[in-house]
C-alpha cells in the first residue's frame, strides 16, 4: 500500500478531497490549519484573512490508486502551490 | 485639520492596542494571540453590527433617505474597483490588477466600526441603516472583478469561472452571511431581542474590538515585511485611492443632501479596504494573483493609515463641507 | 394553540440564530466557527445554569416541595429510558435500542435554557431548583441503558462492561460535573458569590446563548444528511417520543402540584433528549450501537423541533393544564 | 526501526496510547482531533458532541515491538474503526 | 488568625471553582478546557489589571509615595532571588537552583488578582499603582537568575547566554508586554478611555477569572502527580519561602510607612512565584533545568497555598501589624 | 527525497526551523502543539505556562541535505529532548 501526504492551501483542500474521493480510496486523513514555508514564502496560519493556512491530508491506499492520484494532485499543486509525497506503508487495519 | 482631532482618534484604547500588537511583532516579544480567538472576535464584531444595525432600522423603518444612503453605496461599490482597475493596470497584469481592484472596492468593518466609536466619542448622531449600507458595499466588487477578468482575460488557462460559486463567495461568506443574519434578526425582534442580547452585543463592544485590534496589529505587523516586495507604485495607491475615495464619498454625499455622521461613515467605508471576504474569494477564484500584493496593502498599510490618520483626516473633510 | 405562542418563542435572537446556523450550511456559505468555541461557550453555559440555580437554591432553601420536585424528576429520569428501549427493540438491535433509549432518557440543557428564556419572556416564574432537578435527570439514563445491555445482550462479545468507568461517566461527565459544581459553589456563596460573577454568568447569558446557537445551527445541519439512513420509524419516533413524553410529564407534574412555571420546564426536560453526555458514554460504553443514528436524531430532529415548535406546544399544553 | 501509525475515534485514544506503554515504546506523539472519511463516513470533529472526533498517533520504535503493537492495536480497530499502518524509518534522536 | 477570615477568603467563586478543577482530576471527570481558551483568559486578565491600573494612575498621579513603593516591589524582586539561590544550592545543582530561584523571585498575577478580590470583599481600598509595581516585580528575576549563572556555572557547555535574547524574553514577554501596554493605555487615555472598555477589562472580571481558575485547577492538578519526584527539601521550600517572603515585606512594607492594602498587596505579590513568564524564560535559556521540578512546585503547591491558606494569613499578619 | 520528522519542545522549534532554512530545503510544514510521552514524561500541552507543549516539524528534501539536518538536529534533541526520523519518500509535486 502506498500512502500519499498532501500539503495545500486550505482554501483548496476540498479540491484535493474531491481527488481523493473520486478515485474511490478507503478513507482519509486531514490535519487543518497547519504552518509552512515554501516557494510562496511563509504561512503561518492567520484566521483572519484565511489566505495563509495549510492543510495536510493523507490517504493510505492501492500503488495504483496513489499514481493516478499524485498525478491528478500532483497537476493541482503545479498550479496552486504545496508539496505531495508518496511512501511505502504497510497496511494493519 | 487641527491635532486634537488626530489626537482624540488615536487616544482610544482600540487604535492603541492596535498599535501595541504591531510594535510587539516589530520587538519580537512571544506575545501570540491563538487563531480561534481572531475568528471569535471577528465573528462576534460582525454579528454585533448587523443585530444593532437592524435594531436601529426597525426603530427607524425603512425611508426614501435610506433608500438614497443604499443607494450611493451600492454606487461606490460598483465605482471603485472599475476605475481602479483601470488605474491598477498600468503597472499589474490583468490577475493581480482584479484581486487588488476588489480588495479597494470592498470594505473593512472593523475600520468602519473605529469610524463609528470615534464618532460617538465627539457625540455625532448617525443611522443604524449605514450598516445595511455597509453589507450592500461587501459584495459587488468580487462580482466586477471577476466580470472585469472574463472580458480581459479571454484566452485565460483554466478559465472556467464557476460563476455559481462565485456568487456564493461573493454573497454568502460569512462577513456578508452574518451581517445579514444580524441585521435580519436585529430588525425582526426590535426592541425585545435587542434588550436580551445588548449586554453582550451591545455593551462589550468597545471592550472586544480593543481585544481585537491587539491581534490584528500583530497579525498587519506579521504581512508587513511583504510590503518591500510589493513596490513604489503599490505603496502609494494604498494611500491615495482611499484618500481619493474618501473626497468622493465626501462630495457625492454632500450633493446628495446626506446627513453629516452618516456621510463620515460613508466617506469611511469608501476609502477602508477588504481583508477578509475579498482575498479568500479571489484566492479561491483567481489563483493567479499573488495574495502577497494583495493583503498586505489591505492589510498592513491602508488599514493602519484609515484607523489612525485616515479617520480623522476623512472628518476634518466632512466637517468643513458640511460646516 | 394561538401562533402567537410561537411566534414570541421563534422570534427571539436565539432560536433565530440557530436556523441561521442550518441555513448557512444549506447554503453552503463558509461561515465556521472554531470548534475551541463551540466548547468555550457550551462550558459558559453549564457553569451559568449551575451558578444562578444554586444561587436561587439558596434564597429558597430545600423544601419538601422542592424534594417533590427532584422525585419527579428522578422519575422520569428512569421511566423514560425503560419504556423507550422496548419501543425501540421492535425495529433495532438491542445496542442501538439501548443507546437511543438512553439519548431520550437523559437531558438537553441548551433545549431548558431556551425554555428558561421564553418563560422569562412571558413573565412567568420558575425555581432555581428545577436546575437541580434537571441535574438529577442527566444520569441516570446512561446506568439504566447499560443494565438493560446486560441484562439483554448476556452473550455479547468483549461483554466486559466496566461498572466503574460506567459510574464515572455517568456522574463525572462534563455536563454532570459542572451543573453540580455550579450548583454547590452557587449555594454555599449566595448573594455575595453571585453578585460577583453575575456581570458574566447572569448578564451575559442570553447573548452567548444566542452565539453558541448559530454554531449547534451549523452542527445541526451537518448531521441532518444523515437522518436519510435512518428510516422512517427513527425519524417519527424522534418526534412523537418527545411529545409523548412531554404529556406524560405534564399531567403527572399537575397531579402532583407542581408550580406552573416549574412544571413546564419540567416538562420541556422530560421531552428533551441529550447530544452531548449520553453520546459520548455510549460511544465508549457501546461501540456497537451506531453513533450516526441516536446523534443525528437527537440534535438534527428532535432539538430544532423541541425549540421551535415544542416549546410553545408544551406550553399551551401546561396552560391549558393550570388555566 | 518502525513508525506505527494510528488514526482512531478521539474517545478510544486512550486505548490506544495504553497498548503503546504497555509494549515499552520509548515515546509517542498524539495529535488531537484531526478530522476525516472512512467506512463509518465523514469526521469532521465537533467539539459539542465529541463523537465525531480523530486522533492521530504515532510511535517509533523497535521492528518486534512493532509487530506486536499493530496486531493489538489491528484488533481494536476492526471493533472501533480507525485505520493502522507501518512503515520504515531510521531514528537519530 | 479567624477562621472567618479563611472561609471568606475561600467562600469565593474564583477559589472554590480552582479546587473544583483540581478534583475534576482527581476524580477522572472528561472536563477539558481547550488550551486556546486558556490563552484567552490569561490575556484577558492581564490587559485588564494593566488598563485598570493605568487608569488609576491617571488619576492619582505619580506621587513620592508611589515611587517608594516601586522602589520597594523592585528591591524585593532582586532580593529574592538571590537569597533563595544561595538556600537552593544546599540541595539542587547550579541550574535548577537558578531556575527555583528565579520563579520565586517572580511574582504570580492571578495570586495578586485573588488577593484583590479578597481585598474588595473586605472593602479594605488599594492603589492602581500596585499594579505598576507587580509589573516591575515580573522581570528583574529572570535577570537576575542568568547573572548568578554565568557567575556560578563558568564552564558550562554551550555556555553562549544570549544577553539581547535574555533581556527580550525578560522585558517582551507576553505578561510584562501586556500589563505595560494596558498600564500605558490606561494612563494616557485616562476616564474616557476606561469608560469604554470597563464593560468588558472591568465589569467581567470575576467572573472571568472563575472561569480561569477553573482552568488553572485543571492544569494544576496535572503537575500535582510531579510532586513526588520533587523531594521533601523543595516541598518545604514551596511553602515556607512564601511565607518567609510575606514576613519580610510585611515587616519593610510596615517600616517604610505604606498604606494597609498596598502593603497587603505587596506581601501577596512577594509570596507569589511565577508559572508563566519565568518557566517559558528558563526553559529557553537554561535547559538544563528540569521543568518538572520548578512548574510543580509554583504551580501546584505554592499557587494553591497562596490563594487558600496564603491570602487570610498574611492579611492576618499585615492586619496585625497596622492594627 | 528524503522526509525529515521532528518532534521538539515548541519553546525551541525555531531552532529547528533555523536549521531547515540554512540548509536551504525547499520548505517545510509545522504542526504547532502536538502532544506526546518520552523520556521527559507526558507532554500535554498546556497554554498557560507554555513548557509542556511539542511540534512537529517535517521537511522533504534531497538525501545530502537530509543527511546534513539530521546530524545537527540530533546534537538540538540530544540537549533538549524530542525526536527525529527520517524516510524515504517520492516527491510528486
Ligand atoms: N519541501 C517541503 N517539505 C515540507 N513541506 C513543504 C515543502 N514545500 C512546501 N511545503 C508545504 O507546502 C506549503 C506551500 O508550499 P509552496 O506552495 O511551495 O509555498 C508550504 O507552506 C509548506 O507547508
Ligand atoms: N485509507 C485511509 N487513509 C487515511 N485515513 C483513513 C483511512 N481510512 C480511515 N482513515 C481514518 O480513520 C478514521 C476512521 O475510519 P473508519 O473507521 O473507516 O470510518 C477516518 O475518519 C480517517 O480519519
Ligand atoms: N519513540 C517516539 N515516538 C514518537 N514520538 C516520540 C518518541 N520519543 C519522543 N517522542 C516525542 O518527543 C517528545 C519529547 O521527547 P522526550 O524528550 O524523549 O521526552 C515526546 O513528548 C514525544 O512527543
Ligand atoms: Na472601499
Ligand atoms: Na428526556
Ligand atoms: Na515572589
Amino acid at each position: 500500500m502506498k500512502k500519499v501526504e498532501v500539503v495545500i492551501d486550505s482554501l483548496h483542500l476540498n479540491d484535493v478531497l474531491k481527488i481523493f474521493e473520486e478515485e474511490r480510496v478507503s478513507g482519509y486523513t486531514v490535519i487543518r490549519d497547519v504552518e509552512g514555508m515554501g516557494e510562496r514564502g511563509l504561512r503561518e496560519g492567520d484566521e483572519l484573512t484565511g489566505v495563509y493556512k495549510n492543510s495536510y491530508a493523507f490517504t493510505v491506499c492501492e500503488d495504483d490508486k496513489a499514481e493516478r492520484i499524485v498525478q491528478r494532485v500532483g497537476r493541482l499543486i503545479k498550479r496552486l502551490g504545496g508539496i505531495c509525497v508518496i511512501s511505502d506503508v504497510q497496511l494493519f487495519a | 485639520m487641527s491635532i486634537d482631532l488626530i489626537l482624540s482618534n488615536v487616544l482610544n484604547p482600540p487604535v492603541l492596542f492596535f498599535f501595541a500588537g504591531m510594535l510587539a511583532v516589530f520587538l519580537k516579544s512571544d506575545l501570540e494571540i491563538p487563531q480561534p480567538i481572531a475568528k471569535l472576535f471577528s465573528l462576534y464584531l460582525l454579528i454585533s453590527i448587523g443585530l444593532h444595525g437592524g435594531y436601529e432600522l426597525s426603530k427607524s423603518g425603512i425611508t426614501p433617505y435610506i433608500i438614497k444612503v443604499l443607494g450611493f453605496a451600492m454606487f461606490m461599490a460598483i465605482f471603485v474597483p472599475i476605475y481602479t482597475f483601470f488605474i491598477l493596470r498600468l503597472k499589474l497584469d490583468v490577475y493581480n490588477a482584479v484581486a487588488v481592484a476588489a480588495t479597494y472596492g470592498s470594505i473593512s468593518a472593523v475600520t468602519f466600526l473605529t469610524a463609528l466609536s470615534f464618532l460617538q466619542q465627539l457625540k455625532v448622531p448617525s443611522g443604524g441603516y449605514v450598516v445595511a449600507a455597509m453589507t450592500l458595499m461587501e459584495s459587488p466588487a468580487i462580482i466586477i472583478g471577476l466580470v472585469l477578468l472574463s472580458i480581459f482575460a479571454k484566452n485565460r488557462e483554466n478559465s472556467h469561472t464557476d460563476w455559481k460559486e462565485v456568487l456564493r463567495e461573493s454573497f454568502l461568506n460569512t462577513s456578508v452571511y452574518l451581517l445579514l443574519v444580524g441585521l435580519i434578526v436585529g430588525y425582526v425582534t426590535g426592541e425585545n431581542g435587542w434588550k436580551g442580547v445588548e449586554p453582550v452585543f451591545g455593551n462589550l463592544f468597545k471592550g472586544f474590538l480593543t481585544f481585537f485590534l491587539l491581534d490584528m496589529g500583530i497579525i498587519a505587523a506579521k504581512r508587513i515585511r511583504e510590503l518591500r516586495k510589493v513596490g513604489a507604485f503599490l505603496l502609494v495607491f494604498a494611500i491615495v485611492v482611499p484618500v481619493i475615495n474618501a473626497v468622493i464619498a465626501a462630495f457625492l454625499t454632500h450633493t446628495l443632501g446626506i446627513q453629516k455622521g452618516d456621510a463620515f461613515l460613508l466617506t469611511v467605508l469608501s476609502a477602508s479596504a477588504s481583508y477578509i471576504a475579498v482575498p479568500a474569494a479571489m484566492r479561491l477564484s483567481v489563483p493567479e494573483a499573488n495574495p502577497s500584493i494583495y493583503v498586505p496593502m489591505s492589510l498592513a498599510l491602508t488599514f493602519p493609515f484609515n484607523i489612525s490618520v485616515g479617520i480623522p483626516l476623512y472628518y476634518y473633510l466632512v466637517n468643513m463641507l458640511w460646516g
